[in-house]
């Protein structure tokens, strides 16, 4: 690639671009949910839409100068004698203070665990009542659904 | 032990939901008695908060989960705030759940057949939601919780027949979008402050002035667009009618009163504590106007759908559309007569809608027809059950003694001090149609062949041998409708205290 | 219907992406919410104060335990409500597993290599659980590898064999264990007078000091986590397979 | 924290709901659900979170793919759109 095209792609679309896509995928997921007519189509659009609200999230934590959020016992200082003295190790480390650019935020990290949670128990419970609506309807098209009540129903 | 109640009071309900599904399905009235002790002890704890919170001796409760203490002025785990109205709202929850259990003890066998602990249990777990939610100070436990309680929800409704699955379904999609955009707006005030708890949040942003920032006005905004979604407020209440009107009766009877409420006292404390008075109220945004514009859109539309219905459960869950709107509208005025009249109204249609819905589930269980005209004659055949629906029926009307009437004043004097004439108009107009929807009913039921007569194309079998078919329920339905309609002239008994202890209350937070 | 969705979702996408113009550039490590005295307190003082050099385990099982409480509630209710909406008690009991003729699983081939990699996926789903503090994994993770193995179990052999070794009782009575253990837990650090889920408090009852003590405590809670995940994992996937009647696999 | 990586991936995974919602197959859809899954899940492992990406792995792209092809073969296969 053209270096010229890197700076300027580095400048200009990379500090935005995890947002932006966040965006996209957050509004093809909602209009899935909106316009589908498939149950399970609107299914799989909910939880684009919620993975797309975690990828955000996640985005927020990220730093340039960052590894993961754990903390090594055995750097590189401590490789050789790494098996029978992580205990001298840890507390040499905790005399070093800590520099907290070298790690990611963690906070959100966490956050979003509870998240994906939160995502999958939403999707066994819609997924168990689209089956129940299966079983009582015969179809799971949302049209044909209400076409079906529409004689016999109160509204 | 004060200190340690805020937690006791999830903790109780929480263990109970784990004997319950431990009992297993061989034991259901274990299982009820069970719930019934648990919710029971949870309610006499957040009774003795109440107590405690208003003697004076602690304004307010907090709890730090883990015992973290503050690093930097910045709270490092999460934290529980009770002061006197999430005490007072959490009192009404459990007590709420408690009455409810009652109730349940005959038709959860009757309406979920051999699920009776799995009823229970959701039941149990809803409440501790909903207790959580009124307690928590982090903004992004509020968001668990509401899931919580969104899909015990779920579970719960979709319990009962076809359509109910499909009403399920619905609120799964429209639930999971609410709660999804007020995490969304949780991550933006993140991003901006760098913390989750709502006070040290709220500080963040009045040290830096960030209140002009594009990213939180977009925040606000999808914090509200979700908490409405989440209470049903006008054009986003597609999912309660058919929600609450085809759930197994047990289970509408208290998701009806609590759910709606429980989100209008998160939206007024998001807009009082999270982002507080000068940035709601301010004059250099529209929305102040827009949505009490709005909130005039959803009683005059709540009230005017019910009007339409003749079906008593849709009815009463359209009349809950409008009391929505009531409540938004008199947050949003701007004074304290409004705020506290909003809050009081929480808590009085906590008390009428359980009262109405649980006379309703009564009424079309005897009389097994769901349409108004199953009200003909009602007064001589079930007459304790009238009572209680006449007394749910009068406040909802908002006539005195009963806490409906004064709610409605409170919001009324509110209107007009902010002189939005608009509203004032509204609640009138929306009294108005409740009078006639309901004295319609009592026409009925008071001269009931008359009018039965008239209507020939809707022939009833209850007035083919009315005394012998129809009877009393059993005690364990009419004590909690008595229960119910006794707190609704309580609370209108009580309403000058309780608007002062709110009103104290709702000065601190806008000073 | 589409037009108006389509408003909608346009609406909402104008909305969020005005804001990101406002946001501070993508992996700045001077964005308030990078720099703000919560994360920094995370980083530099969990190792010191727990002992943990996994961040993200400390503040989920210590920091933030009350959330993470919650969240195993959620799956919790995401398992009885399955079993509440679903279920379908006509067909024969849990109790009594009946075999079915045409509920065995798949071929030969499946059926050995499965026999082969289950217990090394088992065991690594326990390694997860407990080495969750020095590396990435946990209670929940662990958790969810635990209840794959046995939904590979029901693929591969068939739902009835899966059952014999985790009927519908023994799942129930797991996931409502796990949760015993975590809530427990906090209340046993009630009993000794500080706060829900002040595991400080619990250094008399554990080895070590006030730091280990939280550690260890949250090797506990995670494996309270780690139940309730492993049950009820089990019990989506049989109660979704089956239609409710948890008779015959995939 | 190479962000070239993390563009590429970005537009795969736009790509990737696309056609799990335009597949006419549910089971196809599941499928490529499946595989998005695990798009962001690499995503997330290049931006530093571990942990969420370990848990998307397990719960995203293994149990949530699963139930719903569970739930796909005890209903319909086609969807009309």
């Amino acid at each position: 690639m053209d270096p010229i095209v890197a700076t300027f792609i580095e400048e200009n679309i990379v500090p935005n671009f995890n947002y932006w896509i966040y965006v996209i995928l957050m509004m093809i997921g909602l209009y899935a949910m909106i316009t589908k007519n498939n149950l399970i189509k609107k299914l799989i659009g909910m939880a684009i839409f919620q993975t797309a609200i975690i990828l955000f999230y996640v985005s927020v934590g990220v730093k340039d100068t960052a590894g993961i959020p754990i903390i090594s016992h055995h750097g590189s200082e401590h490789h050789q004698m790494a098996g029978l003295s992580s205990e001298a190790g840890s507390t040499k480390e905790i005399h070093n203070k800590i520099d907290k650019d070298k790690y990611a935020n963690p906070l959100p990290h966490v956050l979003m665990l509870t998240a994906i949670v939160v995502g999958v128990s939403t999707l066994g419970l819609a997924l168990a009542i689209s089956q129940k609506i299966y079983k009582s309807f015969g179809t799971l098209e949302e049209d044909e659904i209400l076409n079906e009540l529409r004689p016999g129903g109160h509204d | 032990m004060t200190e340690h109640f805020p937690v006791l009071i999830l903790l109780v309900p929480l263990f109970g939901a784990l004997i319950v599904v431990l009992l297993g399905r061989e034991r259901p009235d274990q299982c009820w008695v069970t719930s019934l002790i648990s919710l029971g002890i949870s309610s006499l704890i957040s009774f003795f908060t109440v107590i405690a919170v208003l003697s004076g001796k602690v304004q307010e409760l907090r709890y730090r989960m883990g015992g973290w203490p503050e690093s930097e002025g910045y709270e490092i785990g999460i934290e529980l705030r009770v002061d006197i109205l999430a005490a007072l709202v959490v009192f009404a929850v459990t007590l709420i759940g408690f009455v409810n259990t009652i109730y349940s003890k005959t038709r959860a066998e009757a309406e979920v057949q051999g699920k009776v602990p799995f009823f229970y249990a959701l039941m149990q777990l809803l409440i501790v939601g909903l207790c959580g939610i009124v307690m928590t100070n982090d903004a992004f436990n509020l968001y668990v919780l509401i899931e919580i309680t969104s899909l015990t929800s779920y579970a719960l409704i979709a319990m009962g027949n076809r359509r109910a699955a499909l009403s399920s379904f619905n609120y799964v999609i429209m639930g999971t979008i609410g709660a999804s955009f007020y995490l969304i707006g949780v991550g933006y005030l993140y991003i901006k402050t760098g913390t989750l708890n709502i006070d040290d949040i709220h500080m963040v942003l009045g040290q830096k002035n960030s209140w002009a920032d594009q990213s939180i006005i977009v925040a606000f905004i999808f914090i509200m667009l979700g908490v409405w979604t989440k209470m049903a407020f006008f054009p986003l209440h597609g999912w309660l009618p058919n929600a609450y009107a085809y759930a197994p009766s047990m289970t509408g009877t208290f998701m009806a009163p609590l759910m709606t409420k429980v989100m209008v006292y998160v939206m007024i404390r998001v807009m009082l504590w999270l982002f507080g008075y000068k940035f709601v109220y301010s004059g250099q945004y529209i929305w102040g106007e827009l949505i009490i514009w709005m909130s005039v859109l959803a009683i005059v539309a709540g009230s005017l759908l019910a009007l339409a219905r003749t079906d008593i459960k849709k009815m009463l869950t359209y009349l809950i559309v409008a009391e929505v709107g009531y409540m938004v509208g008199g947050a949003w005025l701007g004074n304290v007569t409004g705020q506290a009249g909003a809050f009081y109204h929480i808590l009085s249609d906590a008390a009428m809608t359980f009262c109405l819905f649980i006379a309703a589930s009564i009424i079309v269980l005897r009389v097994g027809d769901s349409r108004v005209n199953a009200f003909d004659g009602l007064f001589r055949k079930m007459p304790l059950t009238m009572i209680g629906f006449t007394v749910g029926a009068l406040s909802m009307i908002g006539l005195p003694p009963t806490c409906g009437f004064f709610s409605k004043w409170y919001l009324i004097s509110g209107g007009i001090e902010a002189g939005q004439w608009e509203y004032v108009c509204a609640l009138i107009f929306s009294s108005l149609v409740n009078a006639v929807i309901f004295f319609r009913i009592f026409e009925r039921a008071y001269f009931g062949k008359i009018s039965g007569v008239k209507e020939d194309h809707f022939p009833t079998d209850s007035d083919a041998n009315p005394d012998i078919r129809i009877k009393e329920v059993p005690w364990s339905m009419l004590i909690p409708l008595f229960l119910a309609s006794g707190t609704v002239l309580l609370l209108g008994i009580m309403n000058r205290s309780l608007f002062e202890w709110i009103q104290t209350a709702l000065k601190m937070m806008n000073a | 219907m589409k037009i108006f969705g389509l408003i909608a979702v346009l609406v909402v996408g104008a909305l969020l992406l005005s804001a990101t113009s406002d946001f501070p550039d993508w992996r700045d490590k001077d964005s308030p919410a990078n720099k703000s005295p919560v994360s920094s307190f995370y980083i530099e003082k969990t190792e010191k104060l727990t002992k943990v050099p996994n961040m993200v385990t400390a503040v989920l099982a210590d920091y933030r335990g009350y959330d993470t409480m919650f969240e195993t509630v959620v799956i919790f209710i995401a398992g009885i409500g399955i079993i509440a909406v679903l279920r379908n008690f006509d067909g024969p009991y849990s109790s009594s597993i009946r075999r079915e003729n045409n509920d065995e699983g798949s071929g030969l081939l499946a059926r050995i290599t499965c026999s082969l990699i289950l217990p090394f996926i088992q065991i690594f789903a326990l390694y997860v659980v407990a080495h969750g503090h020095h590396s990435p994994g946990g209670g929940f993770q662990g958790g969810v590898m635990l209840g794959a193995s046995y939904i590979l179990l029901a693929l591969a052999f068939g739902l009835s064999k899966a059952k014999g070794y985790f009927s519908e009782r023994r799942t129930m009575i797991f996931a409502a264990v796990g949760i015993f253990i975590y809530a427990g837990w906090g209340v046993l650090c009630l009993l000794f007078g500080k706060e829900f889920l002040n595991y400080s408090v619990l250094d008399s009852l554990l080895p070590g000091d006030v730091e280990m003590a939280r550690s260890h405590s949250m090797l506990i809670v995670e494996i309270g986590v780690a139940f309730t995940v492993t049950a009820i994992m089990f019990s989506m996937y049989s109660n979704l397979s089956t239609r409710g009647r948890l008779n015959k696999g995939l | 924290m190479i962000w070239q990586f993390d563009i590429i991936i970005l537009i795969f995974l736009v790509i990737a709901a696309i056609i799990s919602l335009r597949l006419k197959d549910l089971l196809g859809a599941s499928m490529v659900f499946g595989i998005y899954s695990f798009l962001i899940c690499l995503l997330w492992a290049e931006m530093g979170a571990v942990d969420v990406a370990f848990t998307e792995a397990a719960v995203g792209a293994g149990v949530s793919t699963v139930i719903m092809i569970a739930t796909v073969f005890s209903t319909k296969r086609r969807s009309k759109d």
